[in-house]
């Protein structure tokens, strides 16, 4: 059915800068939507939401807030759980002190929060490179993980430390409940995603991979290095941080600043090496596969290997295989997931003529 | 040559040394509205970095720069961008991970004047510019013929077909002025043929003046009104193709008999 | 007064061992250009192999020639397997490489030697004694004198012998070095294998300290500052960068501490590399690399 | 083994689930109780998660090799790994809360406080007690308002306050205790914190000088806080301890000169793999337990006999029959067994819901005598829980090191409890302002 998309030419520019040119795929998409929102949420259990798609949807924002700052925009980074931690820490607290503050707009203020943030460990990028700035986004991780369990008044004193979630309620409509969380998380990740994606393809987007591929280059067009860098950190943290806090509230209920360490922003980045650095669609490749990847595993082995294989010894495996996985896919496939899904369809539209393009 | 009426481009006494060794040694020459400017000389003659003074990738020690009656000791990259002056670098400098017709685009950057967050929500001028941009940069590519390969990554390109992306890429910025560092080296008869025809015309159709380094004496003498010979960091020569051609100082250098 | 020295050399000795975590990445950048993030699974690894063998009753000295073949052996896997597919990437590639490698090896060590927790006793007692009003102990001096020798070794290696003399030229231009006929892969499995192997003496002093167990793939951490400051091509630099770091966190946690509420020992040595590296981006040692346009 | 096969069932329903993202339709269930595991058998902690689930799956094991389960009811459990990491061990809960073919789950035992904080507002809205034995949530001994919440034993207040009695006992009563130095070395995470304001309470009212020294996570790094305690030179030294940071406090102690018997681990600081790889620096030091280590107590020589001699025990290690987390996983999976047999006792010999066993939790009572029968005296300390009380023990032993293994030096050490309720129940109460709870009258439990 593939070769009923010949014969669509875009007849203007406007229709070529869709971001879905075939109408098979607009209307895939609208489906895909549609059952997001009905089929899923009526059959769905409470596992499959809380333990699946909320912590999918809720790295794969994670993973474009990295892949603008690191795959676009080429400023490698180990710090985006400090970033979440910061939205995460924010929200709560303009939520607690501000009182009758709408759910969104704490969401949204936690986002804003995190931008100065990723502004002061940002600017080092315009005088180092490469994984010198590692240094700088590690120094961001450790830090603000430090402030946090420091400073008690960020966790409103709770001798635990710890912040558990406000009540998730919308113009009096409550989302506490899984399902609810899910569909408020949806709600959310979906247009700040399309953002993401209006960005990339836009002027903006271009300079960030041009600043990528060769920043001299970059200034002699006249492109403002420093700017174009700054932005792509301060949005990348925007996002980085609404990721956080839909990470404590939407999807753990609860987390202390340990929840945010450097484990959570390797798992981060090793989503977009895997679904795609420079791509948007990638982070959701690479975001379902650290989800599903573990589960799949453990079930699996439990299902079929279970008395030769204990827990623990399938944890390692698991490590080992992840660790693999990033080696190969930097060897084999440095654009990852989202690039072979695209050869994919290519060749679905050559099909049947197998050697198209 | 006697001094231009009206130069846009004016080079005085600019001297250029990197830790203590001299590169360019008080070199001044005028550049008019509209012409072509050959900058010859042999290897190590500093005729790149002449280029990179004028469009502020370098410093000079001493002399000034004025472009388009404006005088300046110290002039950024995007400030030269800004006024005006758009370049191609002798290996190539294109953005490797990117589509040709993505890397033409980024040479309209200067043209677009949406903030990120109309381009983001897609409002505002956000949507139509990018269209004109997008309208304009095909424009560019039509002329220069590299339509077939719009959507392929640069890195994939030949060499050859690299040369005139960048220099698509450095006409989407609608410069004044054009620097083109070797447009041709490497290039075979053929290539060497369209790519000159593609420098003269955008001379012409868009009244571009052009400043361009360039080896084969045949397609300078061919291409420019007016010639700079260095040699040394020294300016030997500046005149019309004939002068220079009949200079005997040139004729040495190029001979490589000592002086 | 006297309580500032003992934090000073407190802070010093502990660089030492920083020092030693920061050589093996030295040796691997010097020859390889990678910034090898798995040297810290790497002294996992030695120790826990080493620790284990011991266990099972082999005595010492076999049991460190053992480890320090299982070592090589697996430097030999990584430059098959990964190093020699990975040429002429960018150094960013080849870093995010050496992370998925830190987790292969890092699950490896436990799947093959289990999670527990080992003590190792070097036999070097690790209690006071007071030398000119100064506290020290044995196994400080014992750490500081191994760290000493294997500098000295190492510089050796790479000033005198014929090896060394190549694997500089690997590490100033490894085009050349392959014109003039030096096999790369080697020279790489070659250093991968020293870096093994200070690893695994690194392994065996902390190990001594903390016990052998998982933290110990942690002190990586600590390292990448070490090279901000000593430059990431120059062993005098990882030294001297970890007494730095060292003594600094150390007085920084005493001192300034207690005014921040404790703890900052984590994040300090990072910020002190930062301001490092605006200052002086080659770090103390390290060449300046040179940008062409 | 049948219960390997259960599992296996279990898991490729639990695939179904996963493949229909649809809840399994919970067909008859067969005469079993099922006790969902999180374990954590690898990465930094491994060590206690592994003794501690291997002690209880033993307990659980021995019930049912015994007995044949509790009352006819068989025992079955399966495990998921959570590498102690939260949203591992929320994935986990998610996964198996539904029960196992029909067996209807009884209570979660994660080892982990966070864990324990991210599953607690679950385990309320599923009805499924939450059991945080010796740690957790300290305001959740406050049943009225955390009816689902179990903090067993022993809540970190008591912790602390109990150690000061000691202390006090040791310098000849509490009034002694006025300007002695005390040094506390905590963790540095909310778990090392969460003491630090009952202990300063503490100094206020026997006045005694307190210091509180923190120790950055992970803790292999100890010089300069060491330093900085020989020179305040304290008395003692309390020991807020967590993984590698226990031995090498210890290591550190013995290289700036500092006692080893002037320093008390807490709950967490207590084990053989916390001392041993300190080697000699540990000899002498001190650490509270609420339950000796050891094989001597009747109910383990069963674990043995029905257990480890028939090869079904569940440790790779048999030295590790006995230790301290092992013995913690036995002294759990009794208190989870007891709990599971009063509430059969009130609601029938049957598979009990959550909520049942919820019940059985809330009414557990262990007297000497009670101890005597199910072989657990002196290993388990008598304890009483109610309502408002979830915690039911509160004190603890002290034992110290000697080289090779732990030896008790004290008998059961009571925490101030009534002057700690009115600090929990002032932290509870907000919990329940904040979250629009209205605490159970306790009056009318029954």
């Amino acid at each position: 059915m593939f070769y009923l998309e010949s014969g669509q030419f875009s007849t203007s520019y406007r229709q070529d800068q869709r971001i879905f040119r075939l109408w098979q795929a607009r209307l895939a998409l609208v489906l895909l939507l549609a059952a997001a929102y009905t089929v899923v949420p009526w059959l769905g259990s409470d596992y499959l939401f809380s333990a699946i798609l909320i912590p999918f949807l809720v790295l794969s924002l994670a993973g474009v807030g990295l892949n603008l700052l690191t795959g676009y925009a080429g400023q490698l980074s180990l710090g985006s759980a400090a970033f979440m931690a910061v939205g995460a820490f924010a929200t709560y607290n303009f939520l607690l002190r501000l009182p009758g503050l709408p759910l969104l707009d704490g969401f949204l203020l936690g986002g804003l929060s995190a931008v100065p943030v990723g502004l002061v460990f940002g600017l080092p990028s315009l005088r180092i490179k490469g994984f010198y700035l590692l240094v700088s986004t590690l120094a961001a991780q450790f830090f603000i993980e430090w402030l946090f369990t420091q400073v008690p008044w960020f966790a409103n004193n709770s001798s635990s430390g710890v912040i558990s979630a406000p009540a998730l309620v919308i113009l009096g409509h409550h989302f506490n409940t899984p399902r609810g969380s899910y569909l408020l998380t949806l709600s959310i990740v979906l247009p700040l995603v399309l953002l993401a994606k209006n960005l990339v393809r836009g002027q903006l987007g271009r300079n960030w991979m041009a600043v990528r591929d060769m920043d001299t280059a970059a200034a002699v067009i006249g492109i403002p290095i420093t700017r174009t860098k700054l932005l792509a950190f301060a949005i990348s943290s925007f996002l980085l941080g609404i990721a956080g806090a839909l990470w404590a509230f939407t999807y753990l209920g609860t987390v202390e600043p340990h929840g945010f360490d450097l484990n959570l922003s390797f798992q981060i980045l090793f989503i977009i090496i895997i679904g795609g650095m420079g791509s948007i669609l990638g982070n959701f490749l690479g975001a379902a596969f650290i989800v599903l990847l573990p589960i799949l595993l453990s079930i699996i082995s439990s299902a079929w290997l279970g008395d030769w294989i204990q827990a623990g010894q399938l944890e390692n495996l698991q490590k080992i295989l992840f660790g693999c996985l990033i080696i190969v896919f930097l060897i084999k496939e440095p654009e990852g997931l989202a690039k072979l899904w695209n050869t994919l369809r290519a060749r679905a539209h050559g099909w049947p003529l197998s050697y198209w393009n | 040559m006697t001094s231009i009426p009206r130069p846009l481009l004016r080079l005085e006494h600019i001297s250029l040394s990197f830790k203590g060794v001299k590169a360019i040694t008080d070199i001044g020459f005028e550049v008019a509205e509209g012409e072509i400017c050959a900058l010859i000389g042999p290897n190590g003659a500093g005729k790149s970095a002449l280029l990179n003074v004028i469009n502020g990738v370098y410093q000079p020690q001493q002399g000034q720069v004025s472009f388009d009656g404006e005088v300046r000791r110290h002039m950024q990259p995007h400030h030269a961008a800004r006024r005006g002056i758009a370049r191609t670098f002798q290996n190539i400098a294109l953005f490797k991970g990117m589509s040709v017709l993505d890397n033409v685009l980024t040479g309209r950057t200067l043209k677009t004047h949406s903030s990120w967050i109309e381009q983001a929500l897609r409002i505002g001028r956000a949507a139509a510019q990018e269209t004109r941009q997008r309208e304009y940069a095909e424009k560019v590519i039509e002329f220069l013929r590299i339509q077939p390969w719009r959507n392929t990554l640069v890195g994939q390109l030949p060499y050859g077909l690299q040369k005139r992306v960048e220099l698509a890429r450095a006409l989407a910025a609608e410069p004044r002025l054009l620097l083109l560092d070797e447009p041709m080296a490497g290039m075979n008869q053929q290539e060497k043929h369209e790519m000159s025809q593609f420098i003269l015309d955008t001379n012409r159709e868009f009244g571009t003046t052009v400043v361009l380094i360039e080896h084969d004496i045949g397609v300078v003498m061919g291409l420019s009104h007016h010639v700079v010979v260095l040699d040394y960091g020294k300016k030997i020569a500046d005149g019309s193709p004939d002068e220079v051609r009949c200079n005997p100082e040139v004729i040495t250098a190029y001979l490589g008999t000592k002086h | 007064m006297s309580f500032f020295f003992e934090v000073l050399l407190g802070g010093v000795l502990s660089g030492v061992m920083y020092s030693l975590i920061a050589i093996g990445f030295v040796l691997i950048y010097k020859a390889s250009g990678v910034f090898n993030f798995a040297q810290g699974s790497m002294v996992l690894f030695a120790a826990l192999t080493f620790v284990s063998l011991l266990e099972r009753h082999v005595p010492f000295w076999l049991a460190f020639v053992a480890t320090l073949l299982v070592m090589l052996l697996l430097a030999l896997l990584i430059e098959r397997l990964v190093l020699r597919h990975l040429l002429h990437r960018s150094p960013m590639t080849l870093f995010m490489a050496t992370l998925g490698l830190s987790y292969v090896i890092e699950g490896g060590a436990q799947a093959l030697w289990g999670a527990q927790v080992h003590g190792l006793d070097l036999g070097i007692a690790d209690e006071p004694f007071t030398l000119a009003g100064l506290m020290l102990s044995q196994f400080d001096l014992f750490a500081a004198a191994i760290a000493l020798s294997l500098v000295i070794v190492l510089s050796l290696l790479f000033n005198r012998t014929r090896v060394g003399l190549s694997l500089r030229a690997v590490a100033d231009d490894p085009l050349a070095a392959l014109a003039i006929g030096i096999r790369l892969q080697r020279m790489w499995v070659l250093v991968w294998a020293v870096a093994g192997f200070v690893g695994l003496v690194a392994g065996l002093l902390w190990g001594a300290r903390l016990g052998v167990q998982f933290s110990l793939s942690l002190i990586v951490l600590k390292a990448l500052p070490v090279l901000i400051i000593g430059g990431f091509t120059s062993i005098a630099g990882a030294i001297v960068g970890g007494l730095i770091i060292g003594a600094s966190e150390k007085l920084a946690e005493v001192y300034v501490g207690p005014i921040l509420g404790g703890g900052i020992e984590n994040w300090f040595p990072y910020v002190l590399a930062l301001l490092f590296l605006l200052i002086r981006p080659a770090g103390l040692f390290g060449e300046a690399a040179i940008e062409r346009v | 083994m049948f219960y390997h096969g259960l599992k296996k069932r279990g898991a490729v329903a639990l695939g179904l689930i996963l493949a229909l993202g649809a809840a399994l339709p919970a067909h008859a269930a067969a005469n079993q109780q099922y006790f969902p595991l999180q374990s954590y058998r690898v990465g930094p902690y491994a060590a206690g998660g592994t003794g501690f689930f291997g002690g209880f799956i033993d307990y659980m094991q021995y019930v049912n090799l015994k007995d044949g389960g509790v009352n006819g009811v068989k025992l079955v459990w399966s495990e998921c790994e959570t590498e102690y990491v939260v949203e591992k061990g929320v994935e986990c809960y998610e996964r198996l809360k539904k029960g196992l073919n029909g067996a209807p789950a009884a209570a979660t035992n994660p080892l982990s406080v966070g864990i324990a904080y991210a599953t607690l507002e679950r385990s309320t809205a599923d009805k499924l007690p939450l059991i945080t034995i010796n740690h957790g949530r300290t305001d959740s001994t406050d049943g009225s308002v955390f009816p689902y919440v179990f903090p067993l034993q022993l809540n970190p207040y008591s912790e602390v306050s109990a150690i000061i009695n000691y202390i006090g006992q040791q310098s000849g009563g509490l009034d002694k205790l006025k300007g002695k130095k005390i040094v506390t070395l905590y963790h540095g995470s909310p778990y090392g914190k969460e003491t630090s304001p009952i202990l300063s309470l503490l100094a206020k009212k026997y006045g005694f000088q307190l210091t509180l020294i923190e120790v950055p996570h992970p803790g292999n790094e100890q010089q300069s806080q060491w330093l900085t305690i020989r020179q305040i030179h304290p008395d003692w030294v309390i020991l807020r301890g967590w993984g590698v940071m226990t031995p090498v406090a210890l290591k550190t102690a013995q290289k700036t000169g500092f006692p080893a018997n002037h320093i008390i681990g807490n709950i967490w600081s207590n084990s053989e793999d916390d001392v041993i790889p300190a080697g000699s620096a540990a000899k002498g030091y001190i650490s509270i337990t609420t339950h000796p280590s050891g094989t001597q107590f009747p109910v383990l020589q069963g674990i043995k006999k029905y257990v480890i001699d028939s090869g079904k025990g569940n440790l790779a290690d048999p030295k590790r029959f006995g230790n301290v987390y092992y013995n913690l996983g036995v002294v759990n999976g009794i208190l989870n067994v007891e709990a599971v047999r009063l509430a059969q006792a009130r609601f029938g010999h049957k598979p009990l819901s959550g909520e049942q066993v919820r019940w059985g939790f809330e009414h557990l009572k262990f007297d000497d005598q009670r101890l005597k029968q199910v072989g657990a005296y002196g290993l388990l300390q008598p304890l009483k829980l109610s309502c408002s009380d979830h915690e039911g023990g509160g004190s603890v032993r002290f034992q110290q090191w000697d080289g090779s293994k732990w030896k008790v030096i004290s008998a059961w050490v009571q925490a101030d409890r009534a002057l700690l309720r009115p600090i929990i129940e002032a932290s509870s109460h907000q919990y329940a302002k904040e979250h629009g709870i209205t605490p159970r009258d306790c009056a009318k439990e029954s």
